[in-house]
């Protein structure tokens, strides 16, 4: 698509509220959080071919770090961002260290051990609310000098959640043609021949990892201010499933994929819930089904269906 | 041809667009050793994989194969393996987490089919009787190759496919495991043997199959075969011969 | 001081945890297959076993029979749906398949348990007794004997056996065994339907300590992993070990440092062992 | 420019490797033959450091016994794998151009804010990976196609392309002829010529004898993990040693 | 973006217009309510949404809010803050007057600034977290749950009464738990009862297994043990049976509202013995002759047969107030009806006379029990 396309395209998008009415409103803000949530699972499961079990772990120490910054120390919106983004990137080096030399299964159980874990200490830690969390975060105020940007409800978020996206989507595309973007590829297609051309697997596994948390750390940090409350909630498996589901169920290493994906998943519990539990089921059946039976994501499944249609004015 | 104890016709292998094998007929009957020789990458190790429907990697098989008159080519491997079509391919693999005797203790001849008795087995392989107990792993390449060969006769073969068996072994061993290999030919056993080492092969086998490029290039019988150039040709360079 | 009383809980708990892990031992060691969504199978199971006892009226020993069937049953029908991924062994999608699975259970329980907690009322449980000033009840030495049972079957079985020598065949090399006459794809249905039984039997054993809610199943996981991966991935006498060890580790560190983090401190064990020697587990030549 | 001491290598009990050393200078030919087994492969592995070996290993004078397989890479010593090795997923361009991204590629920083001078390299790197691919006999109708679906000879000519990246002092071959036909042999043999005369030092194993015999200029004969003769091809072919070894015992 | 300012201006303005654009005879006046509906304490959270209606149903009999019907709206929260904080936007959109709202306190914590944000009235049923009364959720705040200070102080006049030298913690480690033993323990000592803490141990909220804390208790030697755990569906009666297998000796006390019917159900006859504080019983003085919740119960099982819980109670009268303090300043507006409660008292409620605190608090009246039978039996 052209450039000046794209960029038409992407300045509509701000006014998406507006053309789909009020309810629609704080659900594209969430679609929008999540989405950018699973775009930092993106690059680790869809570049560098790793599951990793513990992006929620960064998504909650985004959302953490803000809650804390900005009850404890005042801190503004820019620097709860810093500190959000800096936070994750520490705990994702200090666990991608821990994890370096595991591959596969090894490095997820781990994860999702670390996961697990971190949960329990949110829940028990009175530093950082223990299981009641940490109340009273202040309206959304990214201000510079005179210029006021603040949001107070999800209608004024939109335009920096929406943003915010543009900027993820911006940075996982260039990521993907920067040299490390294709080095990770080598490394997850073909450990050896990368090896022999000079890749570093280890190094390169390490840096995207580190890489990865603070995006969806930025989730978090979004979602502190849109809720204005952060708990232990956060560790949840459901965030967890989503982000997986959001990433494989339209097509992996596809840019706009985690986005659609999650608009669909996060579009049904909205406008077509059956409850709770029915959601659960059909969450975890979109997963399972899309990986046993159609590996090539949604878009894998369509292309057929699109080619067969294509021959037939020929005719 | 009712003697014909296994039989291939229109054996084609194909990996993504390329074309591996293309085997019109090819044909083994009772007491008879054939050898396919042919370069690297000349499509033998796909044949007798083929044969089996195995393979490592995700090929497209079709044609048919017939062992003792039956149909197999639409059966998946195990159930080919359990009607006595056995395959010890490229390296002699075996089970390197368990110890010989367990190798051999597995190797259970499917219902119906008489295998080999272990004692029969070390009749043919003493070598294999000192190592007992110890791991698959631990073997050298030359007995790795014994206890591979042996696990298939244990498992009540009607016909025998070997490929490759003297990869990396000495050249006293080479035409041992070739020797023994006769013996079981012999004995009444067809086998197939893929094999790179064509001066041994030479001294052993009834017939050649000469592969080039997934295709048949020439076929006869030994005698005829034995000073045909194309087959010193393809092996060993004419600088040599 | 109560260090007796501290250890008979912690061989009872690890005992328990030894369990609960073993389907997940035998999974790994014996297909090199994993399963995330092993914590919400458990929970299954012990809501199969309340579910025969209390709304039915079947006997206890009834009960569990049915809870390792039900288990057996979807171990099977997991397996039987994501066989492609099996036989391609790609790891990295069974791993997400079988975690939303785990999710795709918990809905369904809460829709056909309901929210409400059970207690899960056997007979063994009622008879209590003295044994070195701590109360335990008859279930305790019940998991303590069938954990200790099914280990030592399971190693005669994997060790000896025929049907862990085929199991370990298929592990070592799948398209090997294929030549070998093996039916790859019963044994992995085997092997998976092997787990869903085996955590279902400890689930029907182990659950009657507790009350039982649709929404447990996690701390069962973390337990497995911890277990499975001190035990050498894979190792049947590792993993009854390591289960035991991780059951006193979490007595004595409730006991006398605090409750409160065991799950942490078993985590930072966990951890240490795969740092000071990622390679030097029994892992190393089952999990490359 | 290449030179290894005493490389041994062990896999549990089994010997792979015996105390086998040679070197290989620059715009030299060095051919490594001996029967299946013999520990061809396994002495490339242990030059490149990718198993656990003892011995020695120079490069261009210095020792680099422990760098690791990536960096001997980066210093030039590079690697073709007996199977066809590529990134599956990605066509033959974005094979090549990852490859060639590893020092060619815009860093991520770059990357995000100079898009333009990210892309002007990007257009620089596929220029000079069609160029390198036509060079190594890919035509560039298959440019664009992925590696898979390439045919068979094709496939190892963008093996041994992608092992060369953006240049070797060293490269190994593993059996580059296998399974190649008449016309693909001959654009080998052309192939392994100029990049001789270009100043590499090229060690290749290969059994076809044909092969090896006209483009070596010298010839290191293994058998059973251990060196059991070296020379020009003249001499080996003379060799009764390595007659019997190779082909087999003499009837 | 400059805009911003203007807009929410605007946005406020709308939200205060809506209702009395709406404000016609006919028109129902909507109530949200918000509890956990589906999941471990989803029958518990069902019962409280069924109290509610019921008590809507009162209302409307008595001419509803206005002269307007009330219509219950209800919403399930899953116990996720995330999920809470989606329903209460939901409701937003819908347009309802007020949300009652309240079983776990981080959800209700999660949902205060959105609900406060957007101008509407909430009203806190149960979550009993200190925060949720601080302001910094929500300035308008009401809830009538007790708070740990005031359940601290009748636990610790029970402890001290019966003498109790070696006291026995076992507390949830999280704020409601720790902060609940640091009430009990303030009051001890503002008491002035002299005792040793025998033993103090601290558990995860979603502990199941409690041997091996229990095993150091019981070498203690307690003379009561304190049992703080509010996790009804899991933690609580899992406490109360592990304790009395073990043989804990002395008295075990459990702490204020932890012992809903349901705990008992599970814990069984384990729970016989057990004595705890609550600050409802529908059929003990002075419940048992109140007409207000006489009416209440009745309708209540005709309409759910079913027996009203406290937390049943709880969420009626946060209907109840609300409609009696709408009524009073004949207005929905949420400052004015909030200003009215805050402070303020209102007869004849199911719970007779209620008082608030300025900071939004229910006064409540706290009565001990004893678990007899598997039954609660107040003590006078």
């Amino acid at each position: 698509m052209p450039a000046f396309l794209l960029a038409a395209a992407a300045i509509l998008g701000l006014f998406l509220p507006q053309w789909l009415g009020g309810a629609a409103t704080s659900a594209l803000v969430v679609i929008a959080i999540f989405a950018i949530m699973a775009y930092g699972l993106d690059i680790v499961l869809s570049d560098l071919g790793e599951v990793s079990l513990a992006h929620t772990v960064f998504f909650a120490t985004g959302a953490y770090a803000t809650g804390l910054l900005a009850t404890r120390t005042g801190f503004g919106a820019w620097g709860t961002l810093l500190g959000a983004m800096l936070a994750a990137a520490v705990i994702a080096l200090l666990l991608g260290l821990l994890t370096l030399r595991l591959r596969e299964f090894v490095f997820s159980l781990v994860t999702y051990a670390a996961a697990v874990v971190a949960a329990a200490v949110a829940h028990n830690w009175n530093f950082l609310g223990g299981s009641d969390g940490i109340v009273g975060i202040p309206t959304f105020d990214l201000s510079l000098g005179p210029l006021v940007l603040v949001a107070r409800n999800d209608a004024e978020l939109w335009p920096y959640a929406y943003a915010a996206l543009l900027l993820v989507l911006w940075f996982v595309a260039r990521f993907r043609r920067s040299r490390l973007g294709l080095v990770a590829v080598m490394a997850h297609l073909n450990p050896r021949l990368a090896t022999m051309s000079g890749v570093d697997i280890a190094r390169t596994r390490l840096a995207v990892f580190v890489l990865s948390a603070p995006v969806t750390a930025l989730a978090g940090w979004l979602y502190a201010y849109q809720r204005a409350y952060v708990g232990p909630d956060l560790f949840e498996s459901y965030f967890l499933v989503l982000m997986l589901t959001a990433v494989v169920l339209v097509g992996k290493r596809l840019l706009p994929g985690p986005l659609l994906g999650m608009a669909l998943v996060l579009g049904q519990e909205k406008f077509l819930s059956f409850g709770g539990d029915v959601d659960a089921i059909i969450l975890g059946l979109a997963l399972i089904l899309v990986l046993c039976f159609v590996p090539g994501g949604l878009v894998g499944a369509i292309r057929p269906l699109l080619r067969r249609l294509r021959p037939a004015p020929t005719h | 041809m009712s003697d014909v104890v296994l039989e291939a016709r229109d054996l084609v292998v194909a990996y993504g667009g390329n074309l591996a094998l293309d085997l019109p007929h090819l044909a083994l009957r009772p007491g008879e050793l054939v050898g396919v020789v042919g370069a690297n990458g000349a499509g033998k190790s796909t044949l007798v994989n083929a044969l089996l429907g195995w393979s490592r990697g995700t090929p497209r098989i079709s044609g048919s194969v017939r062992l003792a008159g039956e149909e197999i080519g639409a059966l998946p491997t195990h159930e080919r393996v359990r009607r006595g079509l056995l395959l010890v391919p490229e390296g002699g693999p075996v089970f390197g987490r368990l110890t010989v005797a367990e190798n051999l203790a597995a190797a259970e001849a499917a219902a119906g089919r008489r295998g080999y008795t272990e004692a029969e087995v070390f009749d043919l392989f003493p070598r294999l009787r000192e190592r007992l107990h110890h791991a698959g792993a631990a073997l050298s390449g030359g007995e790795r190759q014994m206890l591979a060969i042996a696990r298939s006769l244990r498992l009540g073969p009607r016909a025998l496919l070997l490929d490759e068996p003297s990869i990396g072994l000495a050249p006293r061993l080479v035409s041992t495991v070739l020797r023994t290999v006769r013996r079981l030919v012999d004995a009444g056993l067809p086998v197939l043997l893929v094999e790179q080492n064509v001066r041994a092969a030479i001294e052993v086998v009834d017939r050649l199959v000469l592969l080039e490029r997934g295709r048949i290039l020439a076929e006869g019988p030994v005698a005829a075969m034995r000073d045909d150039p194309r087959i010193i040709e393809a092996y060993l360079g004419d600088t040599v011969a | 001081m109560n260090l007796v009383q501290q250890l008979i809980n912690g061989l009872i708990l690890g005992h328990a945890y030894a369990l609960i892990a073993i389907g997940w031992t035998v999974l790994l060691g014996v297909a090199r297959l994993v399963n995330f969504g092993h914590g919400q199978m458990y929970m299954i199971g012990a809501f199969m076993a309340w579910w025969a006892t209390a709304p039915l009226g079947l006997p206890y020993p009834v009960a569990v029979l049915v809870a390792v069937a039900a288990g057996a049953l979807l171990g099977l029908l997991v397996q039987a749906v994501m066989l492609r991924l099996t036989l391609e062994q790609n790891l990295v999608s069974i791993m997400i398949v079988t975690l939303g699975f785990g999710h795709v259970l918990r809905g369904a329980a809460s829709l056909a348990f309901g929210g409400t907690p059970q207690v899960l009322e056997t007979p063994p449980s009622l008879i209590e007794f003295e044994l070195a000033g701590a109360w335990i009840t008859a279930q305790d030495l019940l998991i303590v004997a069938a954990a200790i049972l099914v280990f030592a079957l399971l190693r005669g079985v994997v060790e000896r056996g025929r049907l862990g020598r085929t199991a370990r065949m298929v592990a070592e090399d799948p398209k090997l065994a294929q030549l070998a006459g093996i039916d790859v794809t019963r044994v992995y249905l085997a092997v998976f339907a092997f787990e869903g039984a085996a955590v279902a039997l400890a689930a029907a054993l182990v659950a009657p300590r507790t009350p039982i809610l649709t929404s447990i199943g996690f701390e069962e996981v973390i337990v497995t992993f911890v277990v499975v991966v001190l035990g050498g991935i894979g190792s049947v006498a590792g993993s009854y070990l390591a289960g035991v060890g991780l059951g006193l580790f979490t007595a004595l560190f409730g006991g006398f440092v605090s409750p409160a983090y065991t799950t942490a401190a078993s985590f930072a064990v966990l951890t240490a062992v795969l740092v000071l020697r990622p390679g030097g587990l029994a892992a190393g030549r089952a999990v490359r | 420019m290449l030179r290894v001491e005493g490389l041994g290598v062990r896999y549990g009990a089994l010997v792979a490797l015996q105390d086998v050393s040679w070197q290989v200078a620059a715009g030299e030919v060095l051919g490594i033959i001996g029967p299946n087994g013999a520990g061809k492969s396994s002495c490339y592995d242990a030059t490149t450091n990718m198993v656990r070996r003892s011995g020695r290993v120079f490069l261009a004078g210095a020792e680099v016994t422990e760098v690791p397989p990536h960096g001997l890479a980066a210093l030039g010593l590079k690697r073709a794998f007996q199977q066809n090795a590529f990134f599956a997923e990605l066509s033959v361009l974005e094979n090549m151009v990852a490859v060639l991204s590893r020092e060619g590629g815009t860093g991520l920083l770059a990357s995000l804010l100079l898009p333009w001078q990210e892309a002007a390299r990007r257009r620089a790197l596929e220029e000079e990976a069609r160029a390198l691919l036509r060079r190594f006999h890919v035509p560039q109708v298959l440019h664009r196609l992925r590696p898979g679906s390439l045919p068979y000879g094709t496939q190892r000519m963008l093996s041994i392309a992608l092992a060369w990246g953006s240049g070797a002092r060293v490269l190994l071959l593993d059996e580059p002829a296998a399974g190649l036909g008449g016309e693909d042999m001959l654009r080998l043999r052309d192939l392994i010529g100029a990049l001789r005369a270009e100043g590499a030092a090229l060690v290749v194993i290969e059994h076809h004898m044909d092969l090896i015999m006209s483009v070596a200029d010298r010839i290191a004969v293994l058998d059973q993990g251990r060196l059991l003769a070296t020379g020009t091809p003249r001499e080996i072919q003379a060799d009764s040693r390595v007659l019997e070894a190779y082909l087999g015992r003499a009837a | 973006m400059r805009i911003t300012r203007r807009q929410a201006v605007l946005g406020t303005a709308t939200a205060l217009a809506l209702p009395a654009l709406r404000a016609r005879a006919a028109d129902p006046v909507k109530v949200g309510t918000i509890f956990p509906l589906s999941g471990g304490t989803g029958t518990q959270g069902q019962h409280v949404a069924q109290a509610i209606e019921v008590m809507a149903a009162l209302v409307n009999d008595a001419g509803g809010v206005l002269g307007r019907p009330v219509q219950v709206i209800r919403k399930d929260d899953e116990s996720t803050p995330a999920v809470g904080v989606s329903r209460a936007n939901e409701l937003i959109a819908e347009g309802v007057a007020v949300i009652i709202e309240g079983w776990n306190s981080p959800v209700t914590l999660a949902m205060q600034p959105v609900l406060a944000r957007a101008g509407i009235l909430d009203i806190t049923a149960i979550s009993k977290a200190d925060q949720i009364l601080s302001g910094a959720g929500n300035p308008l705040a009401i809830r009538l749950n007790s708070s740990n200070g005031q359940d601290g102080r009748v636990i610790a006049e029970y402890l001290a009464r019966t003498g109790a030298k070696r006291i026995a913690f076992v507390t949830q480690n999280d704020a409601y738990g720790n902060g609940a033993q640091a009430a009990i323990e303030a009051e001890l000592q503002g008491l002035k009862h002299a005792y040793e803490k025998a033993a103090e141990e601290r558990f995860p909220f979603a502990q199941a297994d409690f041997r091996v804390a229990l095993t150091n208790v019981r070498a203690a030697n307690p003379d009561a043990t304190v049992l703080i755990n509010a996790n009804e569906g899991l933690g609580m009666p899992a406490l109360i049976r592990q304790a009395r297998q073990m043989r804990i000796k002395g008295e075990l006390v459990a702490a204020v509202g932890t012992i809903a019917p349901s705990v008992i159900a599970v814990a069984g006859e384990s729970a016989n013995g057990l004595v705890g504080a609550d600050i409802y019983f529908p059929d003990v003085e002075p419940f048992a002759s109140n007409p207000a919740n006489r009416r209440f119960v009745s309708r209540a099982q005709e309409m759910v047969r079913y027996t009203p819980d406290k937390f049943m109670a709880l969420g009626a009268a946060a209907l109840q107030v609300w409609a009696m303090a709408a009524n009073e300043v004949k207005s929905l507006d949420r400052e004015a009806v909030a200003k009215r409660i805050r402070g303020g008292s209102f007869r004849d409620t199911i719970f007779g006379e209620a008082a608030f605190e300025a900071n939004g608090q229910m006064r409540s009246r706290h009565a001990l029990f004893v678990v007899q039978d598997q039954k609660l039996v107040v003590r006078a």
